[in-house]
Protein backbone atom coordinates (compact mmCIF):
# COMPACT_ATOMS: atom_id res chain seq x y z
CA UNK A 1 0.00 0.00 0.00
CA UNK A 2 1.24 3.25 -0.75
CA UNK A 3 1.31 5.88 2.04
CA UNK A 4 -0.26 8.95 0.41
CA UNK A 5 -3.87 9.45 -0.43
CA UNK A 6 -4.75 7.39 -3.86
CA UNK A 7 -5.66 9.89 -7.07
CA UNK A 8 -9.05 9.25 -7.93
CA UNK A 9 -9.86 7.76 -11.36
CA UNK A 10 -13.26 7.23 -11.34
CA UNK A 11 -15.91 9.22 -13.37
CA UNK A 12 -19.70 9.35 -13.05
CA UNK A 13 -21.45 8.75 -16.39
CA UNK A 14 -19.32 8.65 -19.63
CA UNK A 15 -16.26 10.60 -20.27
CA UNK A 16 -16.65 13.64 -22.86
CA UNK A 17 -14.59 13.28 -25.42
CA UNK A 18 -14.16 17.29 -25.49
CA UNK A 19 -12.81 16.17 -22.00
CA UNK A 20 -10.02 14.17 -24.46
CA UNK A 21 -9.48 17.26 -26.18
CA UNK A 22 -8.95 19.63 -22.94
CA UNK A 23 -6.89 16.92 -21.54
CA UNK A 24 -4.60 16.72 -24.68
CA UNK A 25 -4.73 20.75 -24.55
CA UNK A 26 -2.99 20.89 -21.33
CA UNK A 27 -0.37 19.00 -22.18
CA UNK A 28 1.51 22.04 -24.52
CA UNK A 29 2.59 23.43 -22.05
CA UNK A 30 5.29 20.20 -21.58
CA UNK A 31 7.93 20.80 -23.80
CA UNK A 32 9.92 18.06 -22.99
CA UNK A 33 6.97 15.66 -24.50
CA UNK A 34 7.44 14.37 -27.58
CA UNK A 35 4.47 11.89 -27.94
CA UNK A 36 1.54 10.83 -26.23
CA UNK A 37 -0.28 7.76 -26.63
CA UNK A 38 -4.02 7.25 -25.56
CA UNK A 39 -6.51 4.39 -25.34
CA UNK A 40 -10.36 4.60 -25.39
CA UNK A 41 -12.85 2.03 -24.21
CA UNK A 42 -16.42 2.94 -25.92
CA UNK A 43 -19.03 0.68 -25.32
CA UNK A 44 -19.80 -1.77 -27.84
CA UNK A 45 -23.31 -2.42 -29.07
CA UNK A 46 -22.76 -6.46 -28.86
CA UNK A 47 -25.21 -9.28 -30.40
CA UNK A 48 -25.63 -11.68 -27.41
CA UNK A 49 -27.85 -14.32 -28.70
CA UNK A 50 -30.04 -12.03 -30.41
CA UNK A 51 -30.38 -9.71 -27.81
CA UNK A 52 -28.50 -6.06 -28.23
CA UNK A 53 -26.76 -4.90 -25.14
CA UNK A 54 -27.81 -1.14 -25.47
CA UNK A 55 -25.17 -0.19 -22.06
CA UNK A 56 -22.99 -1.40 -19.67
CA UNK A 57 -23.61 -0.50 -15.83
CA UNK A 58 -20.19 0.03 -13.90
CA UNK A 59 -19.67 -0.88 -10.53
CA UNK A 60 -16.67 -1.09 -8.36
CA UNK A 61 -15.03 -1.76 -4.82
CA UNK A 62 -13.12 1.38 -5.37
CA UNK A 63 -11.18 1.60 -2.12
CA UNK A 64 -9.54 -1.35 -3.31
CA UNK A 65 -9.30 -0.52 -7.10
CA UNK A 66 -7.41 2.84 -6.15
CA UNK A 67 -5.35 1.58 -3.79
CA UNK A 68 -4.31 -1.20 -6.85
CA UNK A 69 -4.14 1.91 -9.36
CA UNK A 70 -1.86 3.11 -7.57
CA UNK A 71 0.46 0.36 -7.64
CA UNK A 72 -0.32 0.03 -11.16
CA UNK A 73 0.98 3.84 -11.65
CA UNK A 74 4.18 3.54 -9.48
CA UNK A 75 5.27 0.22 -11.59
CA UNK A 76 4.84 1.54 -14.74
CA UNK A 77 6.45 5.43 -13.59
CA UNK A 78 9.67 3.15 -12.66
CA UNK A 79 8.84 1.07 -15.85
CA UNK A 80 8.82 3.70 -18.64
CA UNK A 81 10.39 7.37 -18.91
CA UNK A 82 6.96 9.18 -18.79
CA UNK A 83 6.16 12.62 -18.35
CA UNK A 84 2.89 11.54 -17.47
CA UNK A 85 -0.10 9.38 -17.17
CA UNK A 86 -3.83 9.74 -16.57
CA UNK A 87 -6.30 7.19 -15.94
CA UNK A 88 -10.26 7.57 -16.06
CA UNK A 89 -12.66 5.13 -15.52
CA UNK A 90 -16.63 5.39 -15.91
CA UNK A 91 -18.84 3.42 -12.89
CA UNK A 92 -22.95 4.17 -13.58
CA UNK A 93 -24.71 3.24 -16.49
CA UNK A 94 -22.33 4.06 -19.86
CA UNK A 95 -24.67 3.86 -23.42
CA UNK A 96 -23.60 2.02 -26.49
CA UNK A 97 -20.86 4.23 -28.12
CA UNK A 98 -19.87 6.29 -25.11
CA UNK A 99 -16.37 6.19 -23.88
CA UNK A 100 -16.08 4.46 -20.76
CA UNK A 101 -12.54 4.34 -19.94
CA UNK A 102 -9.62 7.02 -20.97
CA UNK A 103 -5.78 6.33 -20.33
CA UNK A 104 -3.12 8.35 -21.43
CA UNK A 105 0.75 8.50 -21.36
CA UNK A 106 3.26 11.12 -22.33
CA UNK A 107 6.68 10.96 -22.99
CA UNK A 108 9.72 12.61 -24.63
CA UNK A 109 9.43 9.43 -27.25
CA UNK A 110 6.77 7.54 -28.43
CA UNK A 111 7.89 3.74 -27.85
CA UNK A 112 7.65 4.67 -24.18
CA UNK A 113 4.80 6.50 -24.47
CA UNK A 114 2.64 3.53 -26.61
CA UNK A 115 4.47 0.70 -24.39
CA UNK A 116 2.95 2.12 -21.15
CA UNK A 117 -0.18 2.92 -22.46
CA UNK A 118 -0.72 -0.41 -23.51
CA UNK A 119 0.69 -2.09 -20.61
CA UNK A 120 -1.83 0.47 -18.12
CA UNK A 121 -4.93 -1.14 -19.86
CA UNK A 122 -3.96 -4.65 -19.94
CA UNK A 123 -3.15 -4.09 -15.98
CA UNK A 124 -6.66 -2.23 -15.73
CA UNK A 125 -8.68 -5.00 -17.37
CA UNK A 126 -7.18 -7.70 -15.83
CA UNK A 127 -6.53 -6.07 -12.23
CA UNK A 128 -8.92 -3.78 -11.04
CA UNK A 129 -11.89 -4.59 -9.15
CA UNK A 130 -14.24 -3.23 -11.07
CA UNK A 131 -17.52 -5.45 -13.01
CA UNK A 132 -19.72 -5.00 -15.78
CA UNK A 133 -23.67 -5.32 -16.06
CA UNK A 134 -24.26 -5.40 -19.66
CA UNK A 135 -27.64 -4.36 -20.25
CA UNK A 136 -30.01 -5.66 -23.07
CA UNK A 137 -32.05 -3.43 -25.16
CA UNK A 138 -35.25 -4.93 -24.57
CA UNK A 139 -34.98 -6.43 -20.93
CA UNK A 140 -32.42 -8.18 -19.08
CA UNK A 141 -28.57 -8.55 -18.77
CA UNK A 142 -25.76 -10.14 -18.68
CA UNK A 143 -22.09 -9.82 -16.51
CA UNK A 144 -19.36 -8.91 -18.57
CA UNK A 145 -16.48 -11.26 -19.10
CA UNK A 146 -13.01 -9.59 -20.16
CA UNK A 147 -10.96 -11.76 -22.57
CA UNK B 1 -16.55 -10.47 16.94
CA UNK B 2 -18.07 -8.60 13.50
CA UNK B 3 -16.85 -9.06 9.82
CA UNK B 4 -17.82 -6.63 7.38
CA UNK B 5 -18.92 -8.38 4.04
CA UNK B 6 -18.78 -7.22 0.65
CA UNK B 7 -19.98 -8.90 -2.36
CA UNK B 8 -19.82 -7.64 -5.94
CA UNK B 9 -20.82 -7.95 -9.53
CA UNK B 10 -23.08 -11.33 -10.28
CA UNK B 11 -22.36 -12.62 -6.80
CA UNK B 12 -24.84 -9.94 -5.77
CA UNK B 13 -27.42 -11.89 -8.04
CA UNK B 14 -27.33 -14.52 -5.78
CA UNK B 15 -27.03 -12.62 -1.96
CA UNK B 16 -29.95 -9.79 -2.96
CA UNK B 17 -27.21 -7.20 -1.12
CA UNK B 18 -23.89 -5.82 -1.47
CA UNK B 19 -22.82 -6.09 2.45
CA UNK B 20 -23.74 -7.81 5.01
CA UNK B 21 -22.14 -8.19 8.89
CA UNK B 22 -21.23 -11.96 9.98
CA UNK B 23 -20.54 -12.37 14.12
CA UNK B 24 -18.50 -15.58 15.11
CA UNK B 25 -15.87 -16.12 12.53
CA UNK B 26 -12.49 -16.16 13.32
CA UNK B 27 -10.88 -16.59 10.00
CA UNK B 28 -11.43 -16.93 6.42
CA UNK B 29 -12.30 -20.61 6.08
CA UNK B 30 -15.40 -20.24 8.88
CA UNK B 31 -16.85 -17.25 7.59
CA UNK B 32 -16.93 -18.87 3.60
CA UNK B 33 -18.54 -21.91 4.83
CA UNK B 34 -21.09 -19.58 7.36
CA UNK B 35 -21.58 -17.91 3.82
CA UNK B 36 -22.30 -21.17 1.52
CA UNK B 37 -24.88 -22.07 4.35
CA UNK B 38 -26.72 -18.70 3.52
CA UNK B 39 -26.08 -18.00 0.33
CA UNK B 40 -26.02 -21.90 -1.37
CA UNK B 41 -25.43 -20.65 -4.62
CA UNK B 42 -21.77 -18.86 -3.91
CA UNK B 43 -20.71 -22.44 -3.59
CA UNK B 44 -20.66 -22.99 -6.88
CA UNK B 45 -18.80 -19.48 -8.27
CA UNK B 46 -15.77 -18.74 -8.85
CA UNK B 47 -14.60 -15.23 -6.75
CA UNK B 48 -11.56 -14.36 -4.82
CA UNK B 49 -11.68 -13.29 -1.28
CA UNK B 50 -9.66 -9.73 -0.27
CA UNK B 51 -9.32 -8.71 3.59
CA UNK B 52 -9.06 -5.60 4.40
CA UNK B 53 -8.63 -4.81 0.49
CA UNK B 54 -5.70 -7.53 -0.11
CA UNK B 55 -5.97 -10.63 -2.33
CA UNK B 56 -5.41 -13.60 0.09
CA UNK B 57 -4.75 -16.92 -1.22
CA UNK B 58 -5.12 -19.16 2.18
CA UNK B 59 -7.29 -18.97 4.86
CA UNK B 60 -6.78 -16.08 7.18
CA UNK B 61 -7.45 -15.33 10.77
CA UNK B 62 -9.73 -12.41 11.00
CA UNK B 63 -9.22 -9.18 13.39
CA UNK B 64 -12.71 -7.45 14.67
CA UNK B 65 -13.83 -5.26 12.14
CA UNK B 66 -12.13 -6.96 9.30
CA UNK B 67 -13.71 -6.27 5.60
CA UNK B 68 -13.83 -9.11 3.35
CA UNK B 69 -14.63 -8.90 0.13
CA UNK B 70 -15.93 -11.80 -2.43
CA UNK B 71 -14.67 -10.70 -5.98
CA UNK B 72 -16.05 -12.49 -8.75
CA UNK B 73 -13.33 -11.91 -12.13
CA UNK B 74 -12.96 -8.12 -13.03
CA UNK B 75 -14.48 -7.26 -16.44
CA UNK B 76 -13.50 -3.43 -15.95
CA UNK B 77 -12.63 -1.36 -19.14
CA UNK C 1 -0.01 2.61 -57.10
CA UNK C 2 -4.05 2.37 -56.41
CA UNK C 3 -6.55 3.01 -58.74
CA UNK C 4 -8.83 5.89 -56.27
CA UNK C 5 -7.80 9.30 -55.75
CA UNK C 6 -5.37 8.88 -52.44
CA UNK C 7 -7.28 10.79 -49.41
CA UNK C 8 -5.00 13.93 -48.13
CA UNK C 9 -3.33 13.79 -44.43
CA UNK C 10 -1.69 16.96 -44.43
CA UNK C 11 -2.98 19.81 -42.53
CA UNK C 12 -1.41 23.67 -42.76
CA UNK C 13 0.02 24.04 -38.70
CA UNK C 14 -1.05 22.96 -36.21
CA UNK C 15 -3.35 20.01 -35.13
CA UNK C 16 -6.00 21.51 -32.72
CA UNK C 17 -6.68 19.50 -29.63
CA UNK C 18 -10.37 20.34 -30.14
CA UNK C 19 -10.63 18.52 -33.49
CA UNK C 20 -9.66 15.41 -31.79
CA UNK C 21 -11.70 15.64 -29.30
CA UNK C 22 -14.25 16.35 -32.58
CA UNK C 23 -13.11 13.28 -33.94
CA UNK C 24 -13.28 11.25 -31.14
CA UNK C 25 -17.08 12.44 -30.78
CA UNK C 26 -17.58 11.41 -34.04
CA UNK C 27 -17.27 7.69 -33.54
CA UNK C 28 -20.20 7.48 -30.66
CA UNK C 29 -22.21 6.64 -33.73
CA UNK C 30 -20.35 3.64 -35.08
CA UNK C 31 -21.33 0.97 -31.79
CA UNK C 32 -19.69 -1.52 -33.49
CA UNK C 33 -16.08 0.00 -31.92
CA UNK C 34 -14.98 -1.26 -28.61
CA UNK C 35 -11.77 0.35 -28.46
CA UNK C 36 -9.43 3.50 -29.68
CA UNK C 37 -5.94 3.69 -30.27
CA UNK C 38 -4.40 7.62 -30.67
CA UNK C 39 -0.82 8.66 -31.30
CA UNK C 40 -0.12 12.17 -30.89
CA UNK C 41 3.44 13.56 -32.13
CA UNK C 42 3.90 16.88 -30.12
CA UNK C 43 6.87 19.23 -30.57
CA UNK C 44 9.78 18.68 -28.39
CA UNK C 45 11.56 21.63 -27.38
CA UNK C 46 15.12 19.62 -27.85
CA UNK C 47 18.57 21.27 -26.54
CA UNK C 48 21.22 20.50 -29.25
CA UNK C 49 24.46 22.01 -28.26
CA UNK C 50 23.18 24.72 -26.06
CA UNK C 51 20.30 26.00 -28.98
CA UNK C 52 17.10 24.97 -27.93
CA UNK C 53 14.09 23.81 -30.77
CA UNK C 54 11.41 26.38 -31.12
CA UNK C 55 9.90 24.87 -34.04
CA UNK C 56 9.69 22.76 -36.49
CA UNK C 57 9.00 23.29 -39.93
CA UNK C 58 7.55 20.27 -42.48
CA UNK C 59 7.92 19.84 -45.71
CA UNK C 60 6.72 16.98 -47.44
CA UNK C 61 6.61 15.54 -51.48
CA UNK C 62 2.97 15.33 -51.46
CA UNK C 63 2.11 13.44 -54.19
CA UNK C 64 4.61 10.77 -53.33
CA UNK C 65 3.78 10.75 -49.56
CA UNK C 66 0.40 10.66 -50.14
CA UNK C 67 0.38 7.21 -52.87
CA UNK C 68 2.49 5.89 -49.89
CA UNK C 69 -0.05 6.23 -47.24
CA UNK C 70 -2.69 4.94 -49.53
CA UNK C 71 -0.74 2.47 -49.72
CA UNK C 72 0.18 1.35 -45.82
CA UNK C 73 -3.64 2.33 -45.72
CA UNK C 74 -4.05 -0.64 -47.81
CA UNK C 75 -1.78 -3.03 -45.87
CA UNK C 76 -3.07 -1.88 -42.44
CA UNK C 77 -6.68 -2.63 -43.34
CA UNK C 78 -5.68 -6.06 -44.88
CA UNK C 79 -3.57 -6.84 -41.51
CA UNK C 80 -5.95 -6.14 -38.89
CA UNK C 81 -9.70 -6.39 -38.60
CA UNK C 82 -10.22 -2.31 -38.21
CA UNK C 83 -13.71 -0.04 -38.27
CA UNK C 84 -11.87 3.22 -39.45
CA UNK C 85 -8.17 4.92 -39.39
CA UNK C 86 -7.55 8.35 -39.44
CA UNK C 87 -4.38 9.97 -40.02
CA UNK C 88 -3.39 13.84 -40.05
CA UNK C 89 0.33 15.18 -40.46
CA UNK C 90 1.59 18.93 -40.30
CA UNK C 91 2.99 20.67 -42.85
CA UNK C 92 4.22 24.41 -41.79
CA UNK C 93 5.73 25.40 -39.33
CA UNK C 94 5.07 23.99 -35.64
CA UNK C 95 5.86 25.10 -32.64
CA UNK C 96 6.99 23.40 -29.66
CA UNK C 97 4.35 22.41 -27.66
CA UNK C 98 1.71 22.15 -30.47
CA UNK C 99 0.28 18.42 -32.13
CA UNK C 100 2.24 17.58 -35.76
CA UNK C 101 0.96 14.14 -36.04
CA UNK C 102 -2.93 12.92 -35.50
CA UNK C 103 -3.20 8.82 -35.96
CA UNK C 104 -6.33 7.35 -34.87
CA UNK C 105 -7.48 3.49 -35.51
CA UNK C 106 -10.87 1.68 -34.07
CA UNK C 107 -11.56 -1.69 -33.84
CA UNK C 108 -13.95 -3.92 -31.99
CA UNK C 109 -11.57 -4.73 -29.87
CA UNK C 110 -8.62 -3.09 -28.07
CA UNK C 111 -5.55 -5.39 -29.73
CA UNK C 112 -6.45 -4.87 -33.45
CA UNK C 113 -6.95 -0.77 -32.81
CA UNK C 114 -3.59 -0.69 -30.99
CA UNK C 115 -1.54 -2.69 -32.74
CA UNK C 116 -2.60 -0.86 -36.00
CA UNK C 117 -2.29 2.41 -34.68
CA UNK C 118 1.89 1.45 -33.23
CA UNK C 119 2.83 0.06 -37.48
CA UNK C 120 0.87 3.06 -38.56
CA UNK C 121 2.93 5.51 -37.10
CA UNK C 122 5.85 3.02 -37.50
CA UNK C 123 5.66 2.98 -41.29
CA UNK C 124 4.56 6.89 -41.32
CA UNK C 125 8.16 7.97 -40.06
CA UNK C 126 9.74 5.39 -42.04
CA UNK C 127 8.21 5.77 -45.55
CA UNK C 128 6.39 9.05 -45.90
CA UNK C 129 8.84 11.41 -47.75
CA UNK C 130 8.64 14.32 -45.35
CA UNK C 131 10.81 16.59 -43.48
CA UNK C 132 11.81 17.94 -40.19
CA UNK C 133 13.68 21.12 -39.91
CA UNK C 134 14.58 21.95 -36.40
CA UNK C 135 14.12 26.22 -36.44
CA UNK C 136 16.10 27.15 -33.01
CA UNK C 137 15.10 29.55 -30.58
CA UNK C 138 18.12 32.37 -31.57
CA UNK C 139 19.40 31.54 -35.01
CA UNK C 140 19.40 28.42 -36.98
CA UNK C 141 17.97 25.14 -37.66
CA UNK C 142 19.18 21.70 -38.35
CA UNK C 143 17.38 19.11 -40.53
CA UNK C 144 16.04 16.45 -38.06
CA UNK C 145 16.81 12.58 -37.99
CA UNK C 146 14.10 10.47 -37.06
CA UNK C 147 15.53 7.62 -34.60
CA UNK D 1 14.05 15.34 -73.83
CA UNK D 2 13.66 17.29 -70.38
CA UNK D 3 13.09 16.00 -67.17
CA UNK D 4 11.83 17.72 -64.36
CA UNK D 5 14.08 17.38 -61.09
CA UNK D 6 12.84 18.03 -57.54
CA UNK D 7 14.61 18.39 -54.23
CA UNK D 8 14.01 18.38 -50.92
CA UNK D 9 15.32 18.28 -47.29
CA UNK D 10 18.39 19.43 -46.29
CA UNK D 11 19.70 18.79 -50.08
CA UNK D 12 18.16 22.55 -50.84
CA UNK D 13 20.68 24.02 -48.83
CA UNK D 14 23.27 22.44 -51.39
CA UNK D 15 20.86 23.72 -54.57
CA UNK D 16 19.55 26.25 -53.40
CA UNK D 17 16.41 25.46 -55.20
CA UNK D 18 13.81 23.09 -54.69
CA UNK D 19 13.05 21.94 -58.24
CA UNK D 20 14.73 22.37 -61.67
CA UNK D 21 14.92 21.15 -65.61
CA UNK D 22 17.45 19.40 -66.76
CA UNK D 23 18.12 18.56 -70.60
CA UNK D 24 19.49 15.37 -72.45
CA UNK D 25 19.77 12.86 -69.88
CA UNK D 26 18.61 10.02 -70.96
CA UNK D 27 19.02 7.56 -67.56
CA UNK D 28 19.46 8.52 -63.82
CA UNK D 29 22.86 8.27 -64.02
CA UNK D 30 23.74 10.77 -66.77
CA UNK D 31 21.39 12.80 -64.59
CA UNK D 32 23.03 12.16 -61.52
CA UNK D 33 26.37 12.72 -62.93
CA UNK D 34 25.18 15.97 -64.48
CA UNK D 35 23.65 17.16 -61.19
CA UNK D 36 27.24 16.46 -59.60
CA UNK D 37 28.75 18.39 -61.99
CA UNK D 38 26.25 21.24 -61.17
CA UNK D 39 26.34 21.15 -57.34
CA UNK D 40 29.12 19.29 -56.29
CA UNK D 41 28.13 18.88 -52.53
CA UNK D 42 25.35 16.54 -53.51
CA UNK D 43 27.98 14.07 -54.26
CA UNK D 44 28.67 13.52 -50.66
CA UNK D 45 24.83 13.21 -49.07
CA UNK D 46 23.00 10.00 -48.21
CA UNK D 47 19.98 10.30 -50.84
CA UNK D 48 17.42 7.98 -52.23
CA UNK D 49 16.09 8.64 -56.09
CA UNK D 50 12.49 8.67 -57.50
CA UNK D 51 11.38 8.24 -60.91
CA UNK D 52 7.47 9.77 -61.23
CA UNK D 53 7.07 8.88 -57.34
CA UNK D 54 8.69 5.27 -57.36
CA UNK D 55 11.51 5.04 -55.47
CA UNK D 56 14.59 3.14 -58.04
CA UNK D 57 17.39 0.93 -56.66
CA UNK D 58 18.77 0.77 -60.24
CA UNK D 59 20.02 2.67 -63.29
CA UNK D 60 16.99 3.50 -64.97
CA UNK D 61 16.05 4.85 -68.15
CA UNK D 62 14.03 8.44 -68.24
CA UNK D 63 11.13 8.86 -70.51
CA UNK D 64 10.19 12.75 -71.94
CA UNK D 65 8.52 14.48 -69.13
CA UNK D 66 10.32 12.42 -66.35
CA UNK D 67 9.94 13.06 -63.12
CA UNK D 68 13.15 12.41 -60.49
CA UNK D 69 13.19 13.61 -57.17
CA UNK D 70 16.48 13.68 -54.74
CA UNK D 71 14.83 12.33 -51.42
CA UNK D 72 16.95 12.28 -48.33
CA UNK D 73 16.38 10.45 -45.33
CA UNK D 74 12.50 11.03 -44.06
CA UNK D 75 11.72 12.60 -40.94
CA UNK D 76 8.45 13.09 -40.57
CA UNK D 77 5.70 12.60 -37.80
Amino acid sequence: MSDHKPKNIFVQGPINPAFIGESIAKHASNTKIGGHSIFLGQVRADEISGKKVAAIEYTSYQEMALEKMTEIREAIFAKYPLTCMHVYHSLGVIKEGEICLFVFTSSAHRKPAIDACTECVERIKAELPVWGKELFEDEGYQWKVNQ
Amino acid sequence: MTTQVLFFGQLTDITGTSSLKMEEATDTDQLKQALYSQFPGLAAKNFLVSVNQQVITDKTKLQPNSTVALLPPFSGG
